[in-house]
């Protein structure tokens, strides 16, 4: 029941117009890159200075000065560039990036994202980019397992993490279902294989539109 | 496909709307792109913002630009060169608008404009009438104004070498402002003398990311504004 | 004449004072200057914030000046990564204090800093934990946190190649927080794997410009962070 | 008597310290670069975008692309580099050149500076990049000749003019003297040929310091 972790990818991947500017966070948005359909183009950017970035190259190919935001290994494209960091965040806090794709702890009702500390105790507080992404980028998709390892809900009425962002989130792909986030409220836009509605709002918090 | 080459330099400024806010890129006719300002000037589009250092020479490029009454009001740092008659007349016949601002504040509040930075503290212009009635502000027991980013409906800049992403370089000091302005415009428009292939322009040396560029059109022999000014052209002729 | 090639690592480092605050380029293992870090390790200069956007993993570069007590305070946005040790446990025993920066912030942060900029507005950590207690302002209908620019007293940054006058350039994702880092310090020093002649990096290519830096040192061939990491060595070993 | 605009400028390129990053502005200031002393490196920054402006070219190598802020053709030295405006008043704002030299119409004796408008009805005002200078370089030097062409003191109590800059100037070569300011007042340096002190103190408002 539900979808794969590359099914997600897929599923946010074909969601892509053409001629996007796009970056990818670390984990399952990783994994979107490989699934662009034919015939798309889409530039990846990635925070720590490059825009065009291609592949993972096979081991002979590796140069630890090439990595991603994840410090993964990565390729650059025909026609990429290097940058230095302020210039990165001019593209994304100046709104020049089209779709930020991002992991997730919590999701709210009206979009608040919550990605980047569980508050606890003892938890080493780590935010990198993404309270830049998104506040910058004007697409904020999240892809995340509907509900957590521990059978916590993370589609939540109220998050209980520190945010990232208030009202930023506009998409969810999770193992369950395809959510979009407006002021209309939670509308679910395709449910995975073998999902009901009414199992997708049990394992959810909010009220969701069907 | 990405591919943000057009036909020509008609169709590159073919949606400047009047009233528009326009940056211009150039320090004098250095990085001026005076074929795409000629085609704004055909175009015709009035009532604008135009954001440049200086005002233009003789009567033709941006000068003309103005002469032909399509500049609302200017906003520069230099206003007067050696060889601009036109926007002086103007201005003193109290015709068109002038908002003065010191050349650094100018390029860090459209280099603010671009990244997203709604506004800025800097030390330049205190203490002078131009930051009269500005908001100003200690820090460790300076004084500083408070400046506003700026951002564009459309940025014309000139380049040297572009691919279809838009990745650009420049040559020389006719790199001026032209970088930071393909950063704050909602539609950035470059002519480029030269146009390559992806992957021709080294990663390592790309000026100006395609991202902030959306329309390249190729001019491989672009007027030299100099020299029309030497010849007392004038467009339209 | 001009000259800012120095002899050694050792000398490069030499006037690090207890205290100081020191900017250390680099994301992750990329542009992380080890030779200059280990330098400074040998140097012994305690009581350190340090500006890095990580911690360094295994016990090595920044980590093993971490993990020598050296450092007081971490400014950082991402201070947990893949085998970073060090770091987590003196945090949770309460013995070194963390100022976490979102990563755009800190990269504003450092180039207002050398930009001299003392302070500007960003919407980044608006309406999270991390804009507690700052000022925010709304501009436009939008919210956004002011933030302070970061100045050092060195940095420490590795590039490419190098020439006497300091003009760098870098190589593929390394260059990071390298040029602003460059620009924020009162003393920029910098390991460089090539040296050339003034005039060999052509001028339209040069990332930072040799007015930012202060010492140049040659180190041809910087150990691999993440081999050392994996041969689980130490500094001092 | 006095010094010629030549002299001038000879005086304040012998005061520049070796590996001084120095920006020259439009004027008698551009003629210091040709005069610094042999055995000394001096490195020239011009607002629109280039470190290490060289000589002025023959004809035959002039570039229109490759000039001055006063839009005159210029070279580049081996070791140049070019860069965008903002790049370039981050070395001014930021505080990384050492010395200014910009021309005046008025300086106080407190340090205060006007060059940039006579603030007269019809006058085009036109700053430039002479803000950012006083504001963000360590020392400011004026070369001007002390008394304006219509008989008017340059040196005075209170500049009359728009300010560029206040308590900025760090000292004056003008054609009779060369005098530093401080908080202990205008002291005169050095006297040109066949000037006297009391000369020179009656073509200055503010009292001078012998």
């Amino acid at each position: 029941m539900g979808w794969s972790r590359i099914e997600m990818a897929q599923k946010a991947a074909q969601d892509i117009p053409d001629g996007s500017y796009v970056n990818l966070g670390i984990g399952i948005p990783e994994l979107v890159a490989d699934h662009v359909p034919a015939g798309i183009e889409v530039i990846y950017h990635t925070e720590n200075g490059l825009l065009g970035m291609g592949p993972v190259p096979d081991e002979a190919n590796r140069d630890i000065e090439l990595i991603n935001a994840g410090k993964k290994y990565v390729t650059a494209i025909p026609g990429a560039c290097y940058f230095h960091h302020a210039d990165s965040f001019t593209m994304i806090r100046g709104g020049h990036l089209d779709i930020s794709v991002l992991g997730a702890l919590q999701v709210s009702k009206n979009g608040d994202l919550a990605n980047w500390s569980t508050g606890k105790p003892g938890a080493i507080p780590a935010v990198g980019g993404a309270m830049d992404l998104v506040a910058g980028v004007k697409n904020v998709w999240v892809i995340t397992d509907h509900v957590s390892k521990d059978g916590q809900m993370k589609l939540v009425n109220n998050c209980a993490f520190p945010l990232t962002g208030k009202g930023i989130v506009d998409r969810v792909y999770s193992n369950l279902a395809i959510i979009e986030i407006s002021d209309e409220g939670l509308k679910v836009r395709e449910l995975a294989p073998g999902v009901s509605f009414d199992y997708l709002q049990e394992q959810s918090e909010p009220k969701l539109i069907q | 496909m990405i591919n943000k080459l057009v036909k020509s330099d008609a169709e590159a400024v073919s949606d400047i709307f009047d009233g528009a806010t326009v940056m211009i890129g150039g320090f004098g006719e250095a990085g001026s792109p005076i074929e795409l300002i000629h085609r704004l000037i055909d175009r015709g589009a009035k009532d604008l913002t135009v954001v440049s250092n200086n005002t233009g020479s003789g009567n033709v490029g941006l000068a003309a630009l103005i002469e032909n009454r399509q500049v609302r009001k200017m906003i520069c740092s230099f206003p007067r060169t050696a060889g601009s008659v036109v926007f002086p007349e103007l201005y003193r016949a109290g015709e068109i608008e002038l908002e003065l601002v010191p050349q650094g504040t100018l390029a860090e509040r459209i280099r603010a404009g671009g990244a997203g930075i709604p506004a800025f503290f800097t030390p330049s212009s205190v203490n002078t009438p131009l930051a009269d009635g500005k908001e100003t502000r200690d820090f460790n027991g300076q004084t500083y104004v408070m400046e506003y980013g700026i951002r564009a409906d459309f940025s014309l800049v000139k380049c040297h070498t572009a691919d279809r992403y838009g990745n650009l370089t420049y040559h020389r000091t006719a790199r001026n402002f032209g970088p930071i302005m393909c950063t704050a415009a909602e539609t950035t428009i470059v002519q480029a003398k030269h146009i390559v292939e992806p992957g021709a322009i080294d990663p390592e040396v790309v000026v100006t990311p395609g991202i902030f560029v959306n329309r390249v059109v190729h001019i491989a022999d672009p007027a030299h504004e100099s020299i029309l000014v030497a010849n007392q052209e004038r467009y339209p002729s």
